[in-house]
């Protein structure tokens, strides 16, 4: 089994706060990670170092084997090979179309073959009415299903999603929960994602970790949803405050 | 520094504006800058220049902007008077024209003292010139001596710059082609450029200066009595000697000829 | 104000008898001041986003040399452009002064840092969600650099109106390196001063008038381009 | 080009010797500009965020009006304002020609139109969510365009900074109405163009420096400014 | 029983399409009502046309009492009397403190109550810790909670609130519910709520309005959950697809 991201003594600070502090970590290939924890823990923040939006002020990563290095041509080689639906699902001005294209576009793809495979991503999200809609005009739900489609679209070898279903209406969430997990299956693509619905981490979790103030407490498989090692994962499972 | 001025106790009397409208040639020369202070001493007037080209400053003359001039330009000047704009209008001095060229002297006038002939020969053998074209006092002058050859200057060879004295003569520099000048800008920029004097001491290289103060009648807000000490001072034994020496310790030679009748 | 009428009338019959040397002139105002702003902007939109994006040393104050240029005199610049072409001057031998050439690197000095300037800002004025979001769907740091320009796209048309408005009314510095010869380097703004300068206040005013509908028609199509590229209308509706 | 290591040679002395006339000179320079620039900006900033904000009618041939404003030639502006005050014109028995009153009326003409243009594109950047927030937190109509402008402020600012650029660069319109009369109206501008005239460039460039260095000053403040009223630099981070 | 909020006939279009068409709605004052339906069913559209910030095509609707008739003075005081928390809680450029404190500034209440109401607001949501943070640092489900402080702050009379939950950690999310249920009670507040999670919408509504493709397809207390009158209706709370 690769580990497509590994991570060594990862600290994130703002100012003089720590809000991410990861010792070690190592993400399965072709798995689904899910991560949990509560607001402000540092979930978005490992997502986007791990997604290489974000430099980390110490330790190291590893991504797709190679050691970052946060020098341009690689950061491109190895961005190219990942994608990520981020908190807010920002859009581009312009429409559905233009932005479920945009990442093919900047691969130099056919135009042929862009057509096909927004098409394909916007059917998988059930927004195939919506291709020449203004993306500013979108519902909340809407937006959210344009920013996944946009990010399969590209095929990537990992797939980062932050809170992707929050404003999905339940039918649409169960049916992109199974698209999830095709793809997982169908493409090989490793994927990790945010929720803090614990039904949805543990619907789609192979593992799970789970993050407080910025410090990974517990990370296992499903029996973590059932046997939490930790007082802190119990009492966040069990939906009391952690502090 | 010092903050504190020795003595305010004493208030002098008021000092009074008066508002000049005139050429650039008469400030940018410096010779306002050596007469004002003089005058304000005698006068207690304080006067403000307004330089601009020749044409703009009838044209506020006739406005009533201003409340005296001070211009070279006999025609405009002879109908600003006859149309009732100004009154009195007095001879003050007068420059001289001279027509400048570079080194190598392709239509061979230098040395020469008949303008005519000049203009003549520079147009003949199509050599560069640079004419102010902006209806200025110094490009009426030039026309008149196009006029006087019997030549209707165009062609490339004839470049209608349409700006100042001092910009024309920096395009002929640059073009190294001839112009006409008058002495006082010639003598204040010759140092930086590469153009010498080719023809001079012509009658009809005169430049006559006259002061014109606002009709009072026309222009009741004017402040014609002050003009008219303007133009007493100008034109008063005083005035005419300091416009005689003026230039004299810079450039060795008188720039304004004083001519006040 | 009746001259303002006067001048007003005498715009439209310039205009209406179609005189040779009013069209000269107005063509080369477009010639001179539209070259110049295309190339300002080829400089300035990408130096701007440059200056915004990038974690240069010293960027707070190289940002407050380009706003301290965008307020450079004409005069200055015309200075600095004449000094360089004069036949004694470091370019002299390839004899540009006096031409529209001269003209229009004049008005290049004057427009980039106003382009350079309102780009950085426009830039500024985005969230790093626009960078996160092309970046993570693979762009290259120039591709980004694209689509955050493209978002910025309504500040940068400010820009170039206001670049524009800038150089073809400005007049300093085309007079100093482009002369105002007659049938030559003349140009809109330099016969307005000449026609003043003579005291023709209502043939001044006549040629304003044509400047300003030109810079009228020009600011239109600058707008309609941008309006194409949009469907929908995004300003904020108040109620 | 040694004409310019003499002419900031020749800018340092006029300042390092107190030199009185050239400290008059700016100062008024200083007066005249800052002044229009305050007044336009009143004008200007709340007629920007209206004319973005307001549905009215012809909204957008108003908005390009004032973009093609925002290219009015100084020497037209000037025009307009001697014409408005000579004395034969309306004004003119207030006796305002030639005074620092009229320079700033001239500025105010050539300031306003930018400042208004550039406000309008700032506010038309921002989304409907500002206003929306703003109002349903129970804002009137002129406090949320308050929080509208608060939200434009790093465009409005670039107005600022472009607007005093202009005026304080601007040669024509002053040198018109103001007379470029020595101890009473002549600023930095005006006697640029005197010496360039006079073919002293060492002085021209040395004065040109003194009003560049201004112009940094006054930036570096509005910047400052604006700095201080946020606390978190939310500019793009690019990796 | 007052009806604080009453819609007749009202239509929203936006071009062709016809993204809301309510014949009659009735809002119960004092309760809590939960807008339930699928993405872009025109929930947002509804809560934002009665919280007066968009205005409806036909029709009309009487808030508070009066007839709405969109003219400066009235729209101001009747919007002094309400707040919402938008879908995407947009948050001011400043502190934390300046959002909170901002509708409470607009309304010139004393330095001193306004200091006091933004100290208790926050810690109403726990975010007591953030006030000098600025807004838009704030992870995504602390803007959330900023942004539900900030509209209580103002005390309104009806609060709208557009799944003011959505990335807000289970913990914390039922410490809210428990919040929204006091001060409808304690206050008096009329509370109307979009939420795509059920559970949510069942634990707090004392009435549910059921949105689909722009109609009011149904309307009830809490038998609608388990009674669903309209098979649409039952559909969408077994999770089906609605289309
Ligand atoms: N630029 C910044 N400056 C200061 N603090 C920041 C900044 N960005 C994030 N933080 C803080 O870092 C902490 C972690 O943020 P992060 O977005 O990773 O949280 P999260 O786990 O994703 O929370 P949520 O579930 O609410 O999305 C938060 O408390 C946030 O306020
Ligand atoms: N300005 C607009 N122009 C065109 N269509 C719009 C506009 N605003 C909203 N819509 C459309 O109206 C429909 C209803 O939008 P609304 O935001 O009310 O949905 P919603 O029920 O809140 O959905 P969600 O659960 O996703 O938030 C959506 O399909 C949306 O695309
Ligand atoms: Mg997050
Ligand atoms: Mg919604």
């Amino acid at each position: 089994m690769t580990t497509p991201l590994k991570l060594h003594k990862v600290i994130k600070r703002y100012g003089e706060r720590v809000v991410l502090d990861v010792d070690q970590l190592a993400v399965k290939g072709g798995k689904i990670t899910t991560v949990i924890g509560p607001n402000g823990s540092g979930k978005s923040t490992l997502l986007r170092i791990m997604a290489l939006l974000l430099v980390n002020d110490a330790g190291y990563l590893e991504v797709l084997g190679e050691t970052v290095k946060w020098q341009k041509q690689q950061l491109l080689r190895l961005r190219r090979q990942m994608s990520m639906v981020t908190q807010t699902s920002f859009m581009f001005q312009g429409t559905v179309d233009y932005n479920v294209a945009y990442g093919l576009g900047v691969r130099k793809i056919s135009e042929k073959a862009v057509q096909n495979r927004v098409a394909e991503a916007l059917e998988m999200v059930g927004m195939s009415a919506y291709r020449a809609a203004d993306a500013h005009t979108l519902s909340g739900g809407e937006r959210q299903k344009v920013a996944i489609a946009r990010a399969v679209a590209i095929k990537p070898r990992i797939l980062f999603l932050d809170e992707p279903t929050s404003n999905i209406d339940i039918s649409s969430a169960a049916e992109i929960e199974k698209q999830i997990k095709n793809i997982n299956k169908d493409q090989d693509i490793t994927i990790i994602m945010v929720t803090h619905n614990l039904f949805q981490a543990k619907r789609l979790a192979d593992e799970v970790i789970f993050i407080h103030e910025g410090h990974i407490i517990e990370q296992g498989g499903q029996d973590l949803f059932t046997k939490p090692q930790d007082l802190r994962t119990a009492a966040f499972l069990r939906g009391e405050t952690v502090f | 520094g010092k903050t504190s001025e020795p003595s305010k106790t004493e208030t002098p009397p008021p000092v009074k504006e008066l508002k000049l409208a005139t050429t650039t040639s008469t400030e940018d020369s410096g010779l306002l800058d050596v007469l004002l202070p003089e005058f304000k001493k005698d006068t207690n007037y304080e006067v403000k220049v307004i330089a601009v080209g020749t044409g703009q400053a009838i044209e506020m003359g006739e406005a009533g902007d201003v409340d005296v001039i001070l211009v070279h330009s006999r025609a405009a000047e002879d109908k600003f008077v006859a149309d009732g704009f100004g009154v009195d209008r007095r001879d003050v001095m007068y420059n001289d024209f001279l027509i400048i060229g570079p080194e190598a002297d392709t239509a061979k006038i230098k040395g020469s003292a008949d303008a005519l002939a000049a203009f003549k020969a520079i147009a003949n053998q199509q050599a560069a010139f640079v004419s102010r074209a902006d209806d200025s006092g110094t490009d009426k002058k030039e026309k008149k001596i196009w006029e006087s050859a019997g030549i209707k200057p165009s062609g490339a060879w004839y470049i209608e710059a349409g700006q100042g004295m001092g910009d024309t003569f920096r395009m002929a520099d640059e073009k190294q082609a001839y112009t006409l000048i008058d002495r006082a800008t010639y003598l204040a920029l010759k140092d930086k450029y590469n153009l010498s004097i080719m023809v001079e001491g012509d009658k009809v290289l005169f430049n006559p200066y006259g002061v014109i103060p606002l009709n009072p009648e026309k222009f009741p807000q004017a402040d014609y009595a002050g003009a008219t000490k303007f133009a007493e001072w100008l034109t008063s034994e005083k005035g005419q000697k300091m416009i005689g020496e003026f230039g004299k310790d810079k450039y060795g030679q008188s720039l304004f000829i004083p001519d006040a009748k | 104000m009746e001259i303002f009428v006067q001048g007003i009338k005498e715009g439209v019959c310039l205009i209406w008898q179609l005189d040779k040397e009013i069209f000269q002139v107005t063509a080369l105002s477009l010639q001179v001041s539209l070259t110049a702003l295309i190339l300002s902007a080829l400089i300035g939109v990408p130096a701007g986003a440059a200056l915004a994006l990038k974690d240069i040393p010293g960027k707070r104050f190289f940002l407050n040399i380009i706003y301290t240029l965008m307020g450079l005199p004409p005069v200055l610049a015309g200075l600095f452009v004449y000094l360089l072409l004069t036949y004694r001057g470091p370019l002299g031998q390839y004899q540009l002064l006096f031409t529209p050439t001269a003209m229009i690197i004049a008005q290049i000095l004057l427009a980039a840092p106003i382009i350079c300037g309102l780009t950085a800002r426009a830039v500024m004025a985005l969230n790093q969600e626009v960078y996160d979001t092309a970046v993570t769907l693979g762009a290259s740091q120039r591709q980004a650099s694209r689509a955050i320009i493209r978002e910025a796209r309504i500040g940068i048309v400010a820009a170039l109106s206001t670049a524009l408005g800038r150089v073809i009314a400005e007049v300093g510095a085309v007079m100093l390196v482009g002369g105002n010869i007659r049938w030559s380097t003349r140009v809109l703004t330099t016969s307005i001063v000449l026609e003043t300068r003579m005291g023709n206040f209502s043939t001044a005013i006549a040629i304003g008038i044509i400047l300003l509908t030109l810079s009228f028609i020009i600011n239109t199509a600058i707008l309609m381009l941008e309006k194409r590229s949009f469907s929908y209308d995004n300003t904020i509706k108040i109620t």
